[in-house]
């Protein structure tokens, strides 16, 4: 035992070294909370790899397009940004360890959030814990605001349930003749899509529209042409899809299979991407299917154009591709921006603090959340028109009015 | 009563292609006494080749199980001869690990050159259906359904009527005894290894046709395929057959008629009834006491 | 324990897989302190019995007594506590542990007594060393059994199933691939036990050796008794002779 | 050693060192407790993730109905809670002993698949898919990690205290007995179901433990995280393969290693996906050149030498062990 003792020991000076490496491994955080001046340096953690990756380098390209913007403009109160990232493998264990690593290695001055709520909520425990903001731009499932966290900001204009609220607003503004009789629910089994559809059908109840079918379905679930065999059987006037992307098209799919053609579709998500939705579904079925989202690139919203074209000029592509989450993430940068410009401050008491009260005016809207941090605004309303993906509601920023009902699958 | 058969029949359909990736495990467990934890990433490397060949070359789905095929086996057969033939010695603990490494690698490898993101196969056909009976049958489910036991019994035949099939069997009965019959047993072991990836490959070009997919629905997959093994019967074809239209049966009806979301629940109770009532699996033949 | 009546009686056994009948009404028993012979050209069943009798194989028929008293549902672990232990045809020991501890396994121990502190008490340690003495293993004591030679592996074997201080050892083909030097040893160590009073049933190839130890000896042919007698009846009876060289 | 490590976060370390020793001896219980069942008896389980999970979930569901405080009040539950699912245990082994090998494998593989299922769907329980939320504990953030450093480190003993226990006992020589042959024992009088059902129930417990600290410290439980048969699962295996499986300070060896380079590597390099390919290459090169584990091979090598010296004189001592190693032992039956 006592050979192994020693030879343990030596493992301890290993964690050691592993530290050390890790400490000259990264890139040099140099400035600390104490020493005002000098860069802002910011650490992010965000899913590189993992579930959630594709949707995590998105968030990443929105914080860099941020920095990249406010450093060319002189940094803020004249500090240049200097991001941070790290990746935490779609893992709350490893979010836990990179925020903890910002904070009491690196001393960064701020954090911004992760993608996901699952992680968003283990993080900002963590920077809670510090006393950091945690302004995040990817994490509006309820749970993260259930957890009552005073040092959260969702930069977003809505939250995941009152988002889909918008379609809620749209049906119950039509004349009692036009609007659906009945609906299906079907959604899948995840924190964001099943509230917000489950609010909806609440709401919908309430104002007379008969429920016929309201099932959740696992993540795993390949074929949803059970799912949709049983809500066609149900014929429902209205279907609310409580829908991620994949599970999003295998429902449409299923749907045509079918020939199941429902007045009014809304999915949840899945439709708001103007790329892959009419990829996987075929661009000629999109006629008609409505989806809430933040932001478009089209969107009317003040600084959103120049957003667009800052985008493509840095990363190209075509603006159709630019994820609103890299919108919501740039629009975290917008906030701290109007933090400094508002106080002269950039810490973090500054910001908890001045972020809870007040409205402020980023690329996805007006962001002004609750005590809480929870966003008290709405989504807008898209719907598939001619191939197109059209803002038809509220009306204030309509690009054109909703075509209902949906005709029927080519 | 509508609704039950139009499950019923998505059930079947969509048994006959897990029952196709089943195979490939039961061969490689048969020949080897492995469990390939890769059978799942094969199958979604099948996915994304048909899906390459797909988007760039315009090659359809079910042609693409031409060229995914022999890669899958070329895949399959270098894994077994580099990673696998060196660790036989402790083969019964080792394997599981090592192929669940190699799972993750080439899951890891296809998110590098594919992404994350969810990718799906939009052929012309793809949301068309035939109605029989006022049945609605998709095609793609259908056709995946007659390919996958098209190749089934290809396999079968394979087994059974070549001389490949016949050591195949010598060394699942006693690698000893296949020895003395003067079979070489790594290499039975190697193209048996290929032969199962091969499957997937096929499996995994229709998989990608039916459902959506991305790097990690492997896990997902691997899941499904074990418990079906073990509720048909480790090694056994026709309980692997049987377990794929189980699960896929009880999946659809659950959903069905029931609640998505406990979909594949009934199935792993039904595993564990059926490991109470006959730890072997139902088509399992009990392994002889090590007497 | 009845003294009287053989300690092993067999009546009617049968077993039977698939197609092939392994064993087919066999009936023979064993005296108590004899060291009785189970011969018989190869596959005529011995070995199928001797599972069966340790409780490894269910019979399809047939009844086991041991000691007087019916085994109705033959289990290997209550046969060894019952007193009758065994070997396998090819050495079975527990080859990543030490050869102490192959025998500490074998002491009989139960109930709460499992759960105590240490593997065994002192006297059950040194009932092993001793044993191991007696079978010339004692500086292979902290070797692990896996590495004993082939023939050491049967002499450890042997000395495993003597821990449980059985009354009935059924030792199956003790001397296979073990050099003379160490059947000469087996040879001494169940003269030896023998004498304390031991009861052996051996399943042999080794006629030499058979006939120079057993008797009575009993002649298995597909799965029955063909015969049972003393050495020198066996070597002259012609059923035998015709059993062996085929007819 | 033990002493070593509870004085590691005095030794100046800084709460994100000290963080990582909390997941470091995470890992260490989970392959220890492994180390029971598939070290020790040689039933390969991947089922420690479901009591892991089992565990996290207890105390989360604790903190829903029971408002125990968030102090150091919810420490003091972890054993109880230890001891529950040990409880719990015993009818899932009843399933899973009726498999031996392989299948047993793929039973509590499935086991993980069914209880992620319950804790996704029974929502009115889990709280399904939006997880469960604990309050974090009031502890000062200079110190906070320490705290459950501290606690995991009380679990690790615990758990090392029983496998040093199995290790000298009738009991462990019984777990051995199975691993080697199962069969072969049941021939000796050994009731194997007695040490299967210990060594599962035991792991159990440990793993259960770890997953309420867990739980605790990271104040989030979510399904899809607690019962993590991806990672989770295979990083306990992993972990006790790299140092050693069967051997005591084996789990924690690999533990020390791999936790550590795998939070680092997430850290730094993660931007790509290298990251998957990387933890694939460690189990690759651990299964082809460490297949007995660094602390075994070290044991071996060092016994052999010994070993070595003495053969040299047997050589001489007896004829017979000449003889007789010309015939090899043939490998056994299973």
């Amino acid at each position: 035992m006592l050979s192994t003792g020693t030879r343990l020991r030596s493992w301890i000076l290993a964690i050691g070294l592993c530290a050390g490496v890790a400490a000259c491994g990264t890139p040099a955080p140099t400035s600390s909370s104490n020493a005002p001046k000098g860069p802002l340096t910011i650490g992010i953690s965000v899913s590189l790899t993992g579930d959630f990756s594709n949707t995590g380098k998105a968030a990443q390209l929105g914080y860099q397009l941020w920095a990249s913007q406010v450093n060319a403009k002189g940094g803020i109160l004249g500090r240049q940004v200097q991001l941070t990232f790290a990746d935490d493998a779609s893992s709350p264990t490893q979010v836990v360890t990179n925020y903890q690593n910002f904070i009491s290695r690196d001393k960064v001055d701020l954090v911004f959030g992760p993608y996901s709520s699952l992680l968003t909520l283990a993080a900002a425990k963590v920077a809670n814990r510090y006393g950091y903001a945690f302004v995040e731009g990817a994490g509006n499932g309820p749970s993260v605001f259930a957890a009552h966290l005073p040092n959260l900001i969702d930069a977003g204009p809505a939250t995941a349930i009152n988002g889909a609220q918008v379609w809620g607003d749209y049906i119950l503004s039509l004349p009692a003749d036009q609007r659906p009789k009945t609906a299906a629910y079907p959604s899948l089994d995840d924190p964001f899509s099943q509230p917000a559809a489950a609010a909806l059908q609440a709401r919908f109840e309430a104002a007379g529209i008969k429920t016929v079918y309201s099932q959740t379905y696992p993540a795993e679930t390949t074929s949803l042409g059970g799912v949709i065999a049983k809500v066609a059987s149900a014929s429902p006037d209205m279907v609310v899809s409580g829908s991620q992307d994949a599970d999003g098209w295998a429902q449409v799919q299923a749907m045509i299979q079918q020939k199941f053609n429902p007045k009014f579709l809304f999915m949840t998500n899945g439709p708001e991407n103007p790329v892959d939705f009419p990829k996987n579904v075929g661009a000629q079925n999109t006629q008609g299917i409505f989806t809430s989202d933040v932001w478009t690139y089209g969107a009317p919203i003040p600084g959103n154009s120049a957003f667009v074209q800052a985008y493509v000029a840095k990363f190209g592509g075509d603006p159709s591709q630019i994820d609103s989450t890299s919108a919501q993430t740039y629009a975290v940068g917008q906030l701290i921006e109007a933090v400094a410009a508002k106080t002269g401050k950039i810490d973090n008491q500054t910001i908890i603090a001045t972020l809870h009260q007040g409205s402020y005016q980023t690329v996805v809207g007006i962001v002004s959340v609750d005590q809480y941090g929870a966003p008290k605004g709405s989504q807008f309303l898209e719907e598939w028109i001619g191939g197109k993906l059209t803002i038809v509601y509220p009306p204030s920023i309509a690009e054109q009015a909703p075509v209902i009902p949906k005709p029927t699958w080519p | 009563m509508h609704l039950l058969i139009q499950a019923i029949i998505l059930g079947i359909l969509t048994g006959g292609l897990y029952a196709l990736m089943t195979s490939g495990l039961t061969l490689t467990f048969g020949t080897m006494r492995i469990i390939n934890m890769a059978q799942g990433v094969f199958v979604v490397c099948g996915a994304y080749i048909a899906f390459t060949l797909f988007n760039y070359l315009h090659i359809d789905p079910f042609l693409s199980i031409l060229v995914s095929t022999p890669l899958l086996f070329a895949i399959g057969f270098t894994l077994q001869t580099f990673l696998l033939k060196p660790i036989r010695h402790d083969a019964h603990r080792l394997s599981l690990l090592m192929t669940w490494a190699m799972a993750i690698g080439l899951e890891g490898i296809l998110s590098f050159i594919f992404g994350t993101d969810f990718r799906g196969i939009l052929t012309s056909y793809q949301n068309s259906s035939w109605t029989i009976a006022g049945y609605e049958i998709p095609v793609v489910r259908a056709l995946a359904f007659l390919l996958s036991v098209a190749i089934l019994v290809g396999m079968f035949l394979l087994l059974t009527r070549t001389k490949f099939g016949r050591s195949v069997r010598a060394v699942s009965q006693r690698e000893s005894a296949a020895k003395l019959l003067g079979v070489n047993t790594d290499r039975t072991a190697a193209l048996a290894f290929g032969l199962g990836a091969a499957t997937a490959g096929a499996a995994g070009a229709m998989f990608g046709l039916v459902s959506s997919f991305d790097p990690a629905s492997h896990y997902d997959l691997i899941g499904r395929l074990l418990a079906i093994c073990v509720i048909g019967g480790l090694g056994s074809n026709a309980g692997a057959i049987a377990g794929a239209v189980i699960l896929a049966l009880s999946e659809s009806l659950v959903q069905a008629e029931f609640s998505p979301a406990w979909s594949s629940v009934p199935f792993y109770v039904l595993l564990i009834i059926v490991l109470i009532a006959r730890p072997r699996g139902l088509f399992g033949v009990r392994t002889r006491g090590a007497i | 324990m009845s003294a009287e009546g053989p300690l092993l009686e067999i009546d009617a056994l049968s077993k039977r897989f698939g197609g092939i009948i392994a064993v087919d009404g066999c009936s023979f028993s064993v005296a108590r302190g004899s060291i009785t012979g189970l011969i018989g050209p190869n596959g005529s069943g011995k070995t199928t019995v001797l599972n069966m009798l340790s409780g490894y194989l269910a019979s399809d028929s047939g009844s086991i007594r041991f000691d007087g008293k019916r085994v109705a549902r033959p289990d290997p672990t209550t046969m060894y506590r019952g007193g009758m232990s065994r070997t396998f045809q090819r050495a079975r020991v527990l080859p990543e542990i030490d050869v102490l501890d192959n025998l500490l396994v074998a002491a009989p121990k139960r109930g709460l007594a499992v759960w105590g502190m240490s593997k065994a008490n002192r006297a059950t340690v040194d009932y092993a060393m001793t044993l191991l003495d007696e079978f010339k293993l004692t500086r292979l004591t902290e070797a692990k059994a896996g590495e004993l030679s082939y023939g050491q592996q049967k002499l450890l074997e042997f000395a495993t199933v003597l821990m449980g201080k059985p009354r009935l050892v059924l030792l199956d083909e003790p001397t296979a691939g073990v050099n003379h030097v160490m059947v000469d040893l087996m040879t001494e160590r169940i003269r030896e036990f023998h004498a304390k009073g031991l009861t052996f049933l051996i399943v042999e190839h080794n006629m030499e050796f058979v006939m120079g130890l057993c008797d009575p000896i009993v002649v298995l042919d597909h799965g029955k008794q063909l015969f049972a007698g003393a050495p020198d009846d066996v070597q002259q009876n012609q059923l035998v002779l015709d059993a062996y060289l085929g007819d | 050693m033990l002493a070593v490590l509870a004085l590691f976060p005095f030794s100046g370390a800084e709460s994100w060192i000290v963080n990582i020793g909390i997941f470091t001896l995470m890992y260490a219980v989970l392959g220890s407790a492994w180390n029971l069942i598939g070290g020790y008896t040689g039933y390969v389980s991947l089922g420690s993730v479901a009591f892991f999970g089992l565990g996290a979930y207890g105390l989360a569901l604790t903190f829903q109905h029971i408002g125990i405080g968030s102090g150091f009040l919810p420490f003091a539950l972890v054993p109880i809670i230890g001891i529950a699912v040990a409880i719990v245990s015993l009818p899932i082994g009843w399933i899973a002993f009726r498999t031996r090998g392989l299948p047993f494998i793929i039973v509590t593989i499935s086991l993980v698949i069914i209880l992620q299922y319950m804790a996704l769907n029974l929502t009115d329980v889990t709280g399904g898919a939006p997880g469960l939320q604990v309050p974090q504990a009031p502890f000062p953030p200079g110190t906070y990690e320490e705290y459950f450093y501290w606690a995991m480190l009380v679990v690790f003993a615990l758990t090392l205290l029983a496998c040093a226990y199995v290790r000298r006992s009738r009991l462990g020589l019984m777990m051995f007995a199975v691993r080697e042959d199962e069969d072969k024992a049941r021939g000796l009088g050994v009731a194997t179901s007695v040490p299967k059902y210990a060594a599962f129930a035991g792991c159990a417990a440990f793993s259960a433990m770890a997953g309420a600290v867990w739980a605790y410290y990271l104040s989030t439980v979510y399904p899809q995280f607690a019962f993590d048969g991806e990672f989770l699962a295979m990083g306990i295996i992993l972990v006790a393969y790299l140092g050693g499986i069967g051997t005591l300070w084996g789990p924690f060896v690999g533990a020390l290693i791999l936790t550590p380079a795998q939070q680092y590597f997430a850290y730094s390099l993660g931007g790509s996906q290298l990251y998957l390919i990387a933890y694939a290459a460690v189990f690759i090169v651990v299964m082809l050149f460490l297949p007995r584990g660094v602390v075994t091979t070290i044991a071996d090598r060092a016994l052999r030498r010994s070993r070595r010296r003495k053969q040299a004189v047997e050589e001489l001592a007896t004829a017979e062990s000449e003889s007789a190693r010309d015939t090899p032992a043939p490998v056994a039956a299973r």
